[in-house]
């Protein structure tokens, strides 16, 4: 064993210099953390605004991210080829499609958070670095997240996403409910981070390899026939299943979504917002590429376990979807109205994925047909959370605005502001009626996609049909508790000595607008079709890996 | 001093100061207790001969986090004799859910034939009927190996189970490196697909294996390398593997073929590098959280 | 004149024009110089009556280029084949087909001639084609496309011409909107006082405006993505039409009310349209090949050859119509070899459709029925059918002209329209509950009307219970009757309302008719044309000569199909003798409505004394549809109107045998109808006198006292006027308990994880009783313990009211063991090895069919 | 080490983490429950190592302790400074007392 030719092979090798590069973004991310840092020493942070570096840092990275994206998709025109996955760093994390999608998705969302906070100025200039210090932390964490190839970065991502937030979370540190809002945050997700931990260490344990890509066959060679009467087959459950609960509490998912109507009040609007688009894009990318990594074999075994795991998430989906807009119907303040609505969104959006696992484990096995269909769900997912996006981001940079003006959250306290600020007005008007699922809009278009996918998953078991009709039941239940708002704000008139709103249109108005304008652009425009177009090959792309 | 008898100790320590942290209702006899239980799971990473994890978590948890924990109880101590006490009737309802989970562990992880597990992932969970008689008949095969053999395995019961051509076996060796390696001669367990499925033998589901035993079974079929954990150093000298792991290499698994293909098992470098980062924000973070708090007068 | 691609482009001016109209009005408030200017009504009239002269261009092009065959004295019990006059929905292989049937006859040889001298563009289907593709999310493709056929430009004229009548009534009627200080007086504030308000005359028409848009592209709309979205706008529309005095609570309650019906409706229409997509794998309703016209005029003008049909792809080459039932319009059933019944789907040349591994494409009988039924439940949502009649009552709310363009053009009539576009996708099943579904609406709301006493309920009652009429007719296969009933309601129902709004505006907003009476001699034009209005939707006739106003002849004719079909099928009777009924009952209340405002002694001097007529620009109106109301239904089922709808008849309507040993019901051909139309006639013709005989006898003469009547049978009456208490049914059977459950899941934490709770700690209670008689018992020394655990048992109550975060810690632990168990019931027990392969494929695998229903 | 198998390490991770979960749900003290997560994570750790030794997860276990030793170093640090936060608004550490945010 000559450890100097070892050395020396492995300097030699081009993949670290290949690894780095391709990792540019986050390391631009990083960087700026360092420069945020060492800006405050030289004191500089007094006539430099805290929020240029990361704006900065994140068009640029965003730029690269987008670079890349379509540098990968221009590669292949046409059909997507299996095999276009890579890894970087050894394997660690994938380099595919879905995590350039989910760098463009948390980039391009990172720059508009920035620009919120900016305008709404809830950092103030003083604790700016330490905000967005965090903020930068967290979506690194997520960015991980969304590109995790090993269960080890799935931890890490996970916890790096959190802690950050927790902190963020808290980090109106004056206030009562800021600080019970963040220490339960942080108890929970503590908890929810320890079970999964201890789902890893099963699993890592039964295979003998923390590598997702090989848990599959390794799993399928483990198994053996009797179903739950096999203790490897009970222990394999359970071990899913664990790591499934600290992916849950990332996803706000029902039995584990306590958290985050708490948290979403206590924090501020921005982080709410933050919290609820971006760390759910990134567990769904994660979740995703969890169960493919169950997903593919030959055991029957394994499939039926994957099947019972498909159906037990799709019951969980719908039991969330209808527990989310229940709940939300006696709520008095918007943002907890909004955390409500948020559960049920992450319902209809795990409905997709429940979807997916089951079309890859019918009877006929991971054949084209079912890697089309799988595809499909996995297109509506994305459609669906770009989409998801600018909706709910939009609601919350209104509730921003508006608490700026009006100092407070409240439903009542909304009363005829439909009139008072007709721009912002309108755009909640629309913002809403997107998340509604209304068609002229994009929700509507997510909404169906994922539908129809569950559709095609009723074919192989019929509880899927089962939850398809309660998730459209659930459209319908939406509709009330959004409407309110919107009544609220329209229908009644304000009353005498209520705090006066003015929003002007530059920047906060065209902030809101430039927001809100992508609903219409993709429910009825040719944008619909050219992100649907880019869904497809990521989600192609994706499942064509899957052996 | 018997290794058996260590274990057993530490294993005492560590449950009994867990134990002791949920009952007892002061919280710096929590602290304590807490220090004793993650000594005692110190011991055991000794014993497991992960010195440098033990080192660790010596360092780290019980001299760091602990620390830090007992500074948390001094700063909150509101009054000298204030005791914040849990109820019986949660009490109560604690210890029901801890036995569920007590149970659904119980039903799952302590029940499981794990050894018969990596004997599985090696490709033995299942032999050919040839494999097997090699094995059984191989020159001075001790009594006890012949014991062994005859209990592990027993003739492949089930028709329609036997009638695929057992797919089970192939794809996870081709993905296990050490078993693709390793099997020179005898049994390949691509022979499975060829010879009449009635006549494999399959492992016993009735005999629990002992690690000592699966290791003896993977030796006979001559696999031993892939039961056997890995590469990793029987006396504890894990510094240097886990050193060279975070600088990105894995000598433990690439030593034969760095040059064909170096980047394809895990090293450490980036979860090393990004954790660095990760600890930054976290300080930043908590500084910012635990800084006096700037009383701005408010506008209202 | 015009070259048959122009048709498409004159219904988009139509169809676009209002929109335009829109666009400019809403902001009509920023460019007007104050609230008393017109402007934004003469653009809104100008871009309708444009509409309205394009439609009827189209339709004039559209008659040159058929060679107006469809009014060619036709073969009307002449044993004519279905076929000649029915369009069918793919072009080549019909024109074969058609030729031989004009060859029957010598009337014929001028439009047979015609159509050889324009042999490469004459039109023998209906005009497909695509006018801007939205997406295409791989084989799903959502574009603007259009389906016209001879259907479309009658709706779209009779859609233009009635909403420019509207618009023009409502410039009058809305000019109390013309200030900048608008006092409603049905708005109370606080203090006491009336609510005021700029007036919304412009807005009021872009919304108007908006609404036309919506409803004509939903009738020109060539897909059914296309026609959810109007279909959703058209909703839209309505609720801020019927909510435009939102500072009125009933209004705005009512707004909400539509909305929200529609949406229940749209539920089920949303899952037949996923069924119908995933099956059929298109939207759009026929055939079209874009690349072969440029802008799309599709295979209905190109002659092809059969065989080129064949090359084409399938999927391209057919529409959803097609593709369900062949050119001679019937469902090839295939019993499958489970026994399960299955629609074999065709394409143009009546093959079978293949998908691309050269398997027999097909969708199983069931699910085709249930997709017809959840495009049903849309009708019934908009159509306000029963059981979701109660919002459209409710929808007079709004001002009363867009009561009239609501009830007569647009929202109701889309429902029945849709159900008639759908007629090829619907199975005997569908019918029979599209019949019995019209036959309770029909009648139902016929018996509310009778003690209404708001004018415009009156009306309101009695749409619903004439779209029920017109569901009953589709329903039992009178396809054209059906449609011929809605054209004709259409007129007179619009009229009526214009009438009644100009009641209203004459006396002053007063819509109670026990307030009126005698009002022909203040407001005799009105009360003239509204009795036109009454005649014919009583269908009164003059028995043995052919004078009858409209309503007589579409009424007959779905009598007539409803006798017949119940000749066909005997268990079905009530099919027939409830509408019978109803027809009388109509008669009835709408005579009473007639008798009771103009007829008789004024019974309230101050409205009487008030009351004036309406000026020109609301009369005129009154007048042309008087006159239409009375005509347009000229000839019967032998006049222009009737024969221009059923030329586009789907195939197959007028002979329609039942698939064998699916369907339960027979739906009568033509000459069965035929045969019994005299004496349907004759039926329908005595139950309207009667009901006309017995009301002028109540509220005419005074014979009977109807206070009387009303002690008499005062339970009657109160169940009738509470609307066979359906809001009451609808507040018990979902709105209180959504309420309960919503309750019950906001407070999921307090009440179920606390409820829990309150039990442990009751237990505990318990524990600690146990732990304070062994304390006391045993030892005295633990009287501190015992004390302590009292104190925690107090504690613990303040704990659970309020304490949080460790029940969610707990909360993550139960989770955890109870999904545990979840993944346990669906992970199959025993050996898993046997995978269920057979039942999932069934749609894919080759079946051999055998021939049926190839006559 | 005769007798002494990976199952006894695994009963011996098994308890730390019951252990672990019941102390979170029933410390009223929230550094209490600070100490709960800490044996919750060194359930996993005794687990990780177990493997590492028995199975052929190797030295990847041993990695994965480390990380997580590390990890919960920061969570505990940053839990810290929030558990301090709430004390300073609420002037006590009983969790207990956050319950302004419910329903």
């Amino acid at each position: 064993m000559n450890f100097e030719s070892i050395l020396t092979g492995v300097m030699n090798d081009a993949s670290w210099g290949r690894s780095l590069g391709l990792f540019a973004p986050e390391l631009i991310l990083c960087v700026s953390i360092v420069a945020l840092l060492l800006l405050r020493l030289v004191n500089a942070d007094r006539w430099l605004p805290s929020y240029l570096i990361p704006l900065f840092a994140s068009l640029t990275a965003l730029g690269i991210a987008v670079y890349s994206f379509f540098q990968m998709h221009g590669a292949i025109e046409g059909i997507p080829t299996p095999g276009t996955t890579q890894t970087m760093f050894t394997g660690l994390l994938a380099y595919d499609s879905l995590t350039l999608f989910l760098r463009v998705f948390l980039l391009g969302f990172l720059a508009l958070v920035v620009t919120l906070t900016m305008l709404s100025g809830i950092p103030d200039a003083e604790d700016g670095p330490d905000f967005y210090t965090l903020l930068l932390g967290s979506t690194i964490g997520m960015m991980l997240m969304s590109s995790a190839n090993h269960l080890l970065i799935l931890f890490l991502g996970i916890e790096m996403t959190s802690v950050p937030s927790y902190a963020m979370v808290g980090f109106l540190k004056g206030r009562r409910v800021s600080s019970e809002a963040a220490f339960k945050y942080v108890v929970y997700g503590a908890g929810a981070a320890g079970v999964m931990l201890y789902g890893i260490s099963l699993l890592g344990g039964l295979t003998g390899t923390l590598e997702m890509p090989v848990l599959a066959s390794r799993l399928s060679a483990l198994l053996g026939p009797g179903g739950m009467n096999d203790p490897t087959s009970r222990t394999v459950a359970l071990a899913a299943m664990m790591v499934l609960v600290g992916l849950a509490f990332k996803l706000s998912v029902f039995p584990f979504h306590f958290w985050c109507p708490d948290a979403f009040e206590g924090a501020a609007a921005e982080v709410g917002g933050y919290l609820s688009v971006a760390s759910k894009g990134a567990a769904f990318a994660l979740l995703v590429r969890f169960l493919l990594a169950f997903t593919g074999g030959t055991s029957v075994d394994l499939t039926s376990l994957n099947l019972a795991l498909g159906v037990g998430l799709g019951v969980v989906a719908a039991a969330t979807a209808t527990f989310g807009n229940l709940a939300a119907y006696s709520q008095t303040n918007v943002k907890r109205l909004l955390a409500y609505s948020t559960i049920a969104h992450a319902g209809y959006m795990l409905m997709g994925v429940a979807a997916m696992v089951v079309l890859l484990n019918g009877p006929g096995g991971v054949d084209a047909a079912a890697k089309g269909e799988a595809a499909t769900c996995i297109e509506g997912l994305l459609y669906y959370l770009a989409v998801y996006l600018f909706m709910n981001l939009g609601a919350f940079a209104i509730v921003a605005f508006i608490r700026n003006e009006i100092y407070s959250e409240e439903i009542s306290d909304y009363a005829g502001l439909g009139r008072q600020v007709p721009l912002l007005g309108a755009c909640m008007m629309i913002c809403l009626f997107s998340l509604i699922g209304l068609p002229p809009f994009g929700g509507f278009v997510g909404k169906f996609m994922i539908f129809a996918s569950l559709f095609q998953a009723g074919k192989i078991h019929m509880a899927m049909w089962v939850i398809l009709v309660i998730g459209t039941l659930n459209t319908i239940f939406s509709l009330f508790y959004y409407l309110r708002v919107l009544k609220v704000m329209f229908l009644e008139s304000r009353p005498e000595g209520a705090r006066r709103a003015r929003v002007s249109f530059m920047p906060s108005g065209a902030f809101v607008l430039l927001v809100t304008l992508p609903l219409l652009l993709l429910g009825a425009s040719p944008l619909v079709n050219s992100m649907s177009d880019a869904a497809t090959r990521v989600a192609s792309m994706l499942v064509a890996a899957v052996r | 001093m018997n290794g058996a008898a260590l274990f057993w100790f530490f294993a005492a320590v560590t449950c009994a100061g867990a134990v002791a942290v949920v009952v007892s209702q002061n919280v710096v006899r929590m602290a304590v207790w807490l220090i004793v239980a993650l000594g005692g799971a110190a011991g055991l990473f000794f014993q497991l001969s992960a010195d440098f994890v033990g080192a660790t978590q010596l360092l780290i948890y019980v001299g760091g986090t602990i620390v830090l924990l007992i500074f948390g109880v001094m700063l909150t101590a509101s009054g000298p004799y204030l005791r914040i006490k849990t109820s019986p009737g949660e009490g109560f309802l604690a210890a029901g859910v801890g036995l569920l989970f007590v149970l659904v562990l119980m039903s799952t992880v302590l029940t499981i034939d794990w050894n018969a597990g990596r004997l599985k992932l090696a490709g033995l969970g299942k032999v050919s009927a040839d494999a097997y008689e090699t094995a059984l008949h191989k020159e001075g095969l001790s009594e006890s190996d012949r014991t062994l053999l005859e209990q592990a395995y027993q003739p492949s019961a089930k028709a329609d189970h036997a009638a695929e051509p057992a797919p089970k076996s192939g794809p996870a060796v081709a993905e296990n490196p050490e078993a693709a390696d390793s099997h020179g001669s005898a049994p390949k367990p691509g022979d499975v697909h060829s010879v009449p499925a009635a006549l494999a033998y399959e492992l016993n589901p009735g005999r629990r294996l002992t690690s000592a035993e699966a290791a003896r079974l993977a030796a006979l079929f001559g696999q031993e390398k892939a039961v056997v954990a890995s590469a990793m150093p029987a006396q504890g000298d894990t510094i240097r593997p886990l050193g060279l792991a975070l600088a990105g290499l894995r000598p433990d698994r690439d030593l034969n073929k760095v040059h064909a293909k170096a980047a394809t098992t895990p090293g450490y470098l980036l979860p090393f590098e990004i954790v660095s980062v990760h600890l930054l924000v976290v300080l930043i973070g908590a500084a910012y959280l635990a800084r006096t708090k700037r009383r701005r007068v408010e506008a209202s | 004149m015009f070259s048959p691609t122009a048709i498409p482009k004159f219904l988009a001016v139509a169809w676009l024009l209002p929109l335009l109209g829109f666009a400019v009005e809403i902001f009509a408030g920023r460019w007007q110089r104050d609230r008393k200017d017109r402007t934004a009504a003469g653009l809104a009239v100008a871009c309708i009556a444009t509409g309205f002269v394009c439609s009827a261009l189209a339709l004039f092009t559209w008659g040159i280029h058929t060679g107006w065959a469809a009014l060619a004295p036709s073969a009307h019990g002449e044993g004519h084949h279905g076929e000649s006059h029915s369009a069918a929905h793919d072009a080549g292989h019909d024109e074969h087909a058609k030729a031989d049937d004009h060859g029957h006859d010598a009337e014929h040889a001028k439009a047979e001639s015609n159509d050889e001298a324009h042999a490469d563009h004459a039109i023998t289907g209906p005009l497909t084609g695509t006018f801007y593709t939205l997406a295409r999310f791989g084989s799903l493709q959502l574009s603007i496309d259009f389906y016209i056929d001879s259907l479309t430009l009658v709706m779209f004229t009779m859609v233009t011409f009635i909403a420019t009548c509207i618009h023009l009534f409502a410039t009058g009627y809305m000019s109390e909107e013309l200030t900048d200080d608008y006092v409603d007086h049905q708005v109370h504030t606080r203090n006491g006082g009336h609510f005021h308000r700029p007036g919304r005359f412009y807005r009021f028409f872009a919304f108007l405006s908006l609404f036309c848009f919506s409803m004509l592209g939903l009738v020109i709309a060539g897909n059914i993505f296309m026609v959810f979205v109007f279909w959703e706008l058209v909703g839209v529309c309505s609720y801020f039409l019927i909510g435009f005095y939102v500072e009125r609570k009933s209004a705005s309650t009512a707004a909400n009310k539509a909305f929200i019906m529609n949406r229940v409706g749209d539920f089920g229409f949303l899952i037949g349209l996923m069924v119908l997509w995933t099956y059929f794998g298109t939207f759009s309703f026929g055939a079209y090949n874009p690349e072969a016209t440029g802008y799309g005029i599709a295979s209905g003008l190109k002659v092809e050859a059969p065989h080129e049909g064949e090359e084409a792809a399938p999927t391209v080459a057919t529409g959803l119509f097609g593709m369900a039932r062949g050119s001679d319009g019937q469902l090839r059933i295939d019993q499958d070899v489970d026994g399960v019944a299955t629609v074999v789907m065709t394409q143009a040349d009546d093959t079978d459709l293949l998908d691309a591994e050269g398997n027999h494409r097909m969708i199983p009988y069931v699910l085709l029925t249930i997709a017809g039924l959840g495009i049903f439940a849309g009708c019934i949502g908009k159509s306000a059918q029963f059981p979701l009649q109660t919002w459209l009552p409710d929808a007079m709310e709004g001002p009363t002209p867009v009561s009239a363009l609501v009830h007569s053009a647009t929202m109701v009539a889309a429902g029945v329209y849709l159900a008639a576009r759908f007629y090829p996708m619907f199975t005997h099943e569908v019918l029979l509950t599209i019949a019995y579904i019209g036959c309770i609406t029909a009648f139902v709301a016929a018996t509310i009307a009778i003690v209404a006493t708001d004018i415009k309920k009156v009306l309101a009652y009695s749409t619903i219970s004439q779209l029920g009429y017109m569901m009953l007719g589709i329903g039992v296969g009178g396809w054209g009757a059906g449609l011929f009933h809605l054209i004709t309601h259409a007129f007179f129902k619009s009229l009526m309302f214009l009438a009644s709004g100009s009641v209203i505006y004459g006396c002053h907003h007063e819509q109670e008719m026990p307030k009126m009476g005698g009002l022909w001699r203040k407001m005799p034009i009105t009360a003239f044309t509204m009795l036109a209005g009454v005649i014919a939707i009583a269908g009164l006739a003059i028995p043995g000569t052919p004078i009858a106003f409209s309503g007589f002849h579409s009424k007959d004719a779905i009598v007539a199909n409803a006798l017949a079909f119940t000749y066909a099928n005997p268990s079905h009777f009530l099919l027939f003798v409830v509408p019978l009924v109803t027809a009388g009952i109509t008669a009835f209340y709408m005579f009473r409505l007639w008798f009771y405002t103009f007829a008789g002694k004024p019974r309230d001097h101050h409205v009487y004394d008030h009351c004036h007529e309406s000026p020109r620009v609301m009369t005129t109106p009154l007048i042309v549809l008087a006159v239409l109301a009375a005509g347009c239904a000229i000839g019967g089922e032998e006049g222009p109107l009737y024969k221009l709808i059923t030329f586009s008849q789907p195939a197959g309507v007028d002979a329609m045998d039942p698939p064998p040993a699916v369907a339960q019901t027979t739906l009568p051909g033509h000459e069965a109808v035929h045969a019994v139309h005299s004496q349907a006639g004759m039926y329908a013709l005595i139950a309207a006198f009667l009901g006309t005989g017995i009301a002028w006898l109540v509220y005419g003469k005074g014979v009977l006292d109807p206070a009387d009547v009303k002690r008499q049978l005062s339970s009657l009456h109160t169940f009738l006027s509470e609307k066979w208490q359906f809001d009451t049914l609808y507040d018990v059977m979902f709105v209180r308990p959504v309420h309960v459950v919503s309750s019950w899941c906001t407070a999921f934490d307090r009440v179920v994880i606390d409820g829990f709770l309150h039990f442990l700690s009751r237990l505990t209670i318990k524990v600690a009783h146990v732990d304070r008689r062994f304390d006391e018992g045993v030892v005295d020394g633990f009287v501190n313990l015992m004390a302590d655990s009292t104190y925690s048992v107090g504690r613990s109550f303040r704990v659970l009211q309020t304490g949080k975060l460790r029940q969610y810690v707990m909360f993550i632990a139960v989770s955890v063991v109870f999904l545990f168990v979840l993944v346990f019931a669906f992970f199959p027990r025993g050996s898993s090895t046997s995978a269920p392969e057979a039942d999932v494929k069934v749609s894919s695998r080759v079946v051999p069919r055998p021939e049926v229903n190839r006559d | 080490m005769a007798g002494v198998d990976l199952t006894a390490y695994l009963l011996v991770g098994a308890v730390l983490f019951v252990c672990g979960i019941v102390c979170m749900a029933t410390k009223r003290n929230g550094i209490g429950v600070l100490m709960g997560v800490e044996l919750v994570l060194n359930g996993a750790n005794v687990n990780f190592v177990a493997f590492s030794r028995y199975t052929s997860l190797g030295l990847d276990g041993q990695m994965m302790s480390l990380f997580v030793i590390v990890l919960a170093a920061a969570e505990a640090a940053i839990a810290l400074a929030i558990a301090l936060n709430f004390y300073n608004n609420h002037q006590t550490i009983d969790v207990d007392r956050g319950s302004e945010l419910q329903g």
